[in-house]
């Protein structure tokens, strides 16, 4: 750990001190030029937090600028706490995505846990209520101790900061793969509701107006968490203790309530979470935003702890903090609204004309820095990629088949493979059904959140499938938000637009940026031809360890509306006699798919194609159809095929079986995965209407009474399943590995 | 009838108590935050779900030391009815209101899904719109419901008919499969699954609406019989 | 200022599933030594110094610290033990 | 047969919610003269007799019954104190 006290800005700069705080020599060249003088202590840990990654994207600032994020809907796109979408009668939807991966190794429950709560507050900081939470996970293989402990303590952290919020937990996604293994990813996302008039900025207005600080006070915890998220995560990350933040679910319930009763009063000018870099960046962020300047006291700032530090207090991560802008002389009726929760409100400072951000503790100056030197202009890079490659080798490859003798063997075996067994055993963990709105509970493609007092309902889901990513980054980001897209469709929803979680290694290796970039541009160009503006997002990098990359991972967390809860469309097969469709035509993809991992052991090859128009007009088809009334069940075909497919249609159910027939190659008609596909169930006095309404669409059996999944290929029985059978498979595959020894 | 539905610092299912009882029922109800309140006026304190002051101790501990317990303990002995759902049930048992404590689930793990409840006795103020032996399904929401009590006291239970439901499948290892039980007098209940998240078909099952429902159509019964 | 150490146990006969948790854990990394595993709770706290502090820290423990049904608790106020 | 107790408490300056809210329970009791509350877990083990049972109880610790990144321990066999 870095001595804190008074060391010389002479010391710093001769030493070189300040690259240990992540500045590099260039950069302390720049804070040197922007002040005239050496920075002292503090100021440099204030530079080199804000300048880190975390906070100021400034290798990713430029990719980030090729998502579209803008439609007449939006209403806030990227740069505040969290994106909004207008859903009408005076009404939006609020969201974002947040990583808190490297945290997360190192302490997983409280890692995960301060990641919710950090995102909750990212999410009510706007003034809205938050309504739902989802997440998005990849470990190692569930055969090390260190994974199995990573993912149980992930997981229960998850659930111990949301249960308790009282927010449930309705959604999300895990995936296991080797090069996750010391690196888990950690993506958390919260949804919330807000009436239009009520929604807040972060901003620092007025001159003279009241700086306040609410919530938990300041502790130790955290420091230089940020410029730690922006770096490699080192053998020895164990040891790095300081780096471990603590969360408190109860004080952020309060304070959840507290703040949403504050925004109805019109003495509140700005309000802003303390999250990455905590004071300093919420308090330069609301100045730089507001064109103003800021000063505080240190000496006013809530302590946990004896005797810290300018640079402590300025760069600690302790959670639950807030920071807000009140109208001068009408702070006391903002104090009281915390009092009432047992919460402490202070006055640290003030907004200031002078666009400084100056900070006093024991009446010395102890940092006056420019405050857009810390946010608009903090450098940005623009980073050479350089194709991976692997690439050209892949590309080459052929689209073969896999030679598989006993289909049924496979496709049991397939249900066990983690990342397609049943997340029960996660998700019945979360509470997912407090604030009695959840429709459609974890477990199916999308779930769904009635609004209440409306006919309307929100559809959300979080998707990523990171080996098509890695096989083909420009293919693979548009698969992502594809897939997503595809997820709230089969609910019955429209997509209203997507955060993105990018998840990636060392950026300043071309290859890894060069992932980046292509991936970014295929989610684009996605997001331009589904309609789905990009409104908020979060960057993670340095996501690797030993020196090697995790797979790319550019999570989407995508939202939908239901215009009437009676579009609300189960993934699950419904009733005996009901026609099953597939819509979609399969052809040989194995590139990054499971049964490519379970035969050869690897991910090898082309990524499955897609074609974005083909995908946009089956989406509106499907979802045309179910508004009309004519669809029973939808579910998008992803890992495993249709096969797997099928039977995750009929696990939800104790009396139902389906008995399909299919042509061409077994292996192909069953595990390929080939994108665009659903399958959908359809009434028989419905069927001609809705071949009117689908056009790719083709009966490939019908839903039995029977139990039993039987699929035959060319008239030939290849599957034969009882589907309790399957489904004890299914969803005992990831309690049993949690339970064997390594 | 005139509901107060007690908010502790940490409840998160209370306004979701608030709406079975005046959006569903469409009878009168407030949400009463736990400090300076005054409960006369309520025919029913209903005490709901979360995580009162964090947990932190034992759950419902501190909630169950708090000032507003005079008040409901009063309401309790006067015959009217207190429902205490999950956190509300551990505040009652913490409040010496029910017998018995709730421990740490069996799996260790917090859980949440459905489960199927027997009606043991539909004789109480909040089960007479169930026959008896009836199954119906709630869910549950909890990480410390394992409810304990020992021996003798169970035996009593049993004798008094306080045992008001159990679960068919015991998720977190009840003794006797408990889910709620009642005082003696049987105007106090607690249980572990939430009857306020089973009042519209939409979200899965509307069978704890008729919880509600009794809870009215007794007490409009001793009301006009009062009358 | 004195340093009371409150020790609160559950009963014997009320089911320590944590224990038990840990003792199967135990188990499963080779320490088949392990008899038995029991989980219990130390509060410590810091009390300004007053005469009966015995007498008021066993009223916190009956009011709020330990629940009688299924707890037993002890303390020590700095070194001396009582019960 | 010996008798192990684990004492696990949290690093200083680790965050401990659980103390604080005790701490503001027992104010709100009356008990003003609480100035600090803080919580820790004991895990009493029975291990049967061996020669190495110190070296095998750190073992334990380091594996699973603490964290070592916010959590300190140190643990008595039946009198002796080890660290
Ligand atoms: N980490 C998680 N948290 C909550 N729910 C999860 C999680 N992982 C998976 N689920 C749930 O399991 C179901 C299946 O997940 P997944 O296989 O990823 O679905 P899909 O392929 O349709 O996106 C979804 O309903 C999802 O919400
Ligand atoms: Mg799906």
């Amino acid at each position: 750990m870095l001595q804190t006290h008074e060391i010389s800005p002479e010391v710093i700069e001769s030493d070189k001190l300040y690259k240990e705080m992540g500045l590099s020599d260039e950069e302390f060249q720049l804070v040197k030029t922007i002040l005239g003088r050496r920075p002292n202590f503090t100021e440099t840990g204030i530079f080199s937090v804000m300048w880190s990654e975390h906070c100021s994207y400034k290798t990713s600032k430029p990719l980030l600028k090729k998502f579209p994020t803008k439609s007449p809907h939006v209403l806030q796109g990227p740069g505040e706490g969290a994106g909004i979408i207008d859903i009408g009668d005076n009404q939006a939807v609020v969201f974002k995505i947040e990583s808190h991966n490297h945290p997360s190794a190192v302490e997983p429950y409280q890692g995960a846990a301060t990641g919710v709560g950090g995102i909750i507050r990212d999410v009510f900081s706007m003034g809205a209520r938050p309504i739902a939470l989802l997440n998005s996970l990849r470990f190692g293989n569930l055969t090390s101790e260190r994974v199995k402990y990573l993912f149980s303590e992930v997981v229960n952290g998850i659930a111990g900061y949301g249960n308790c919020v009282g927010v449930p937990t309705v959604g999300g996604e895990v995936q296991f793969d080797t090069s996750y293994e010391d690196n888990p990813l950690v993506n958390a996302m919260c949804v919330g509701l807000i009436n239009h008039d009520d929604i807040q900025k972060g901003i620092a207005k007025g001159i003279g107006n009241t700086v306040l600080y609410a919530g938990a006070p300041t502790g130790r915890d955290g420091i230089h968490g940020a410029t730690f998220a922006s770096d490699d995560l080192g053998e020895d990350a164990a040891k790095d203790r300081t780096a471990v933040q603590v969360g408190d679910p109860f004080m952020e319930k309060l304070l959840i309530e507290a703040c949403l009763e504050v925004i109805h009063s019109d003495a509140l000018i700005g309000m802003q979470d303390m999250g990455a870099a905590g004071l300093t960046s919420s308090a330069s962020e609301m100045a730089s935003k507001a064109g103003t300047g800021l000063e505080m006291n240190l000496d006013l700032v809530p302590q946990r702890e004896q005797h810290m530090s300018a640079y402590e207090l300025m760069l600690s991560e302790s959670q639950e903090r807030m920071l807000l802008v009140v109208k001068q002389g009408r702070e006391q009726e903002i104090i009281e609204v915390f009092q009432k929760y047992g919460l402490q409100a202070v006055a640290v400072g003030k907004v200031i004309e002078e666009k400084i951000f100056r900070i006093k503790q024991h009446g010395e100056v102890m940092a006056d820095i420019p405050v857009d030197a810390l946010a608009e202009e903090a450098p940005v890079y623009h980073l050479p990629a350089k194709e991976a490659s692997y690439y050209q080798a892949f590309q080459q490859m052929e689209n073969a088949i896999p030679s598989i003798e006993n289909h049924a063997e496979v496709l049991r075996k397939l249900l066990q493979q983690p990342t397609i067994a049943s997340k029960e055993w996660v998700y019945d963990q979360y509470d997912s059904m407090v604030q009695t709105n959840t429709v459609v509970t974890p477990g199916s493609d999308a779930a769904v959140i009635r609004i209440k007092g409306t006919k309307k309902a929100l559809a959300m889901t979080t998707d990523c499938n990171s080996r098509y990513i890695y096989l083909d980054p420009e293919v693979g980001g548009k698969i992502a938000v594809a897939e997503a897209a595809r997820n709230i469709v089969c609910s019955g929803a429209k997509p209203l637009g997507l955060t993105d979680g990018l998840n990636f290694g060392n950026p300043t290796n071309p290859e890894v940026f060069w992932q980046m970039e292509k991936s970014v541009e295929g989610m684009s160009e996605a997001c331009r031809i589904l309609n789905t503006p990009v409104i908020s997002g979060n960057v993670s990098l340095y996501n690797q360890s030993k020196g090697k990359a995790v797979f790319p991972t550019p999570v989407v967390g995508m939202v939908g509306l239901h215009e009437s809860l009676e579009d609300i469309t189960p993934s699950h097969f419904q009733s005996p006699g009901d026609t099953i469709y597939m819509i979609g035509e399969t052809d040989i993809a194995f590139g990054g798919s499971e049964l490519q991992q379970l035969v050869k052991g690897t991910y090898e090859g082309k990524a499955p194609a897609i074609d974005l128009q083909v995908e946009a007009r089956r989406q509106e088809q499907l979802l045309t159809a179910i508004q009309e009334g004519v669809i029973v069940s939808a579910h998008d075909l992803t890992e495993g095929g249709l096969a797997v497919g099928l039977a995750e249609s009929l696990f939800n159910n104790t009396f139902l079986g389906a008995d399909i027939e299919l042509t061409g190659d077994a292996t192909v008609a069953l595990f390929s995965e080939t994108q665009s596909r659903f399958i959908v169930t359809v009434k028989e006095e419905n069927k001609a209407r809705f071949l009117d309404l689908v056009e790719d669409a083709r009966a490939i059996g019908t839903v039995t009474d029977k139990q039993t999944l039987s699929i035959s290929v060319n008239e030939k029985n290849v599957i034969e399943e009882e589907i309790h059978q399957l489904r004890d498979l299914w969803k005992g595959a990831i309690p049993c590995l949690l339970k064997s020894k390594a | 009838m005139n509901f107060a539905v007690i908010m502790f610092p940490g409840s998160n299912c209370d306004h979701d108590m608030y709406h079975a009882v005046k959006d569903v029922l469409q009878e009168e109800a407030d949400l009463v935050w736990y400090e300076n309140s005054d409960l006369t006026n309520y025919d029913a304190i209903l005490l709901p779900g979360g995580f009162s002051y964090g947990d932190y101790l034992r759950s419902g501990a501190v909630a169950s030391t708090s000032n507003v317990m005079k008040q409901i303990k009063e309401h309790a002995a006067k015959g009217k009815p207190v429902l205490g759902v999950c956190n509300g049930f551990q505040i009652l048992t913490e409040a010496g209101l029910l017998p018995g404590a709730l421990l740490r689930n069996k799996k260790l793990s917090f859980m949440c899904h459905q489960e199927e409840l027997q009606v043991v006795n539909n004789r109480t103020l909040f089960t007479t719109e169930y026959t008896s032996g009836e199954v119906v399904r709630f869910p549950i929401a909890h990480g410390e419901g394992n409810y304990f009590c020992d021996d003798a006291t169970l035996q009593a239970m049993k004798a008094n008919g306080q045992i008001v439901f159990t679960y068919q499948d015991n998720p977190n290892g009840s003794v006797a499969d408990i889910a709620g039980i009642s005082n003696k007098e049987g105007n106090v209940l607690g249980m572990m699954p939430h009857p306020e998240r089973a009042v519209e078909a939409l979200l899965g099952s509307d069978d704890g609406l008729r919880l509600f429902k009794s809870m009215v159509l007794n007490w409009r019964e001793s009301y006009v019989a009062n009358a | 200022m004195k340093n009371v150490k409150v020790h609160i146990t559950l009963k014997s006969g009320v089911l320590d599933p944590q224990g038990k948790a840990i003792q199967e854990s135990l188990h499963a990394l080779g320490y088949q030594e392990i008899e038995e595993a029991r989980v219990g709770k130390v509060i410590e706290l810091q009390v300004q110094d007053e005469a009966d502090i015995e007498a008021r820290v066993t009223e916190m423990c009956e009011k709020l610290l330990a629940n009688p049904v299924i707890e037993d608790y002890r303390f020590e106020v700095e070194g001396a033990v009582q019960s």
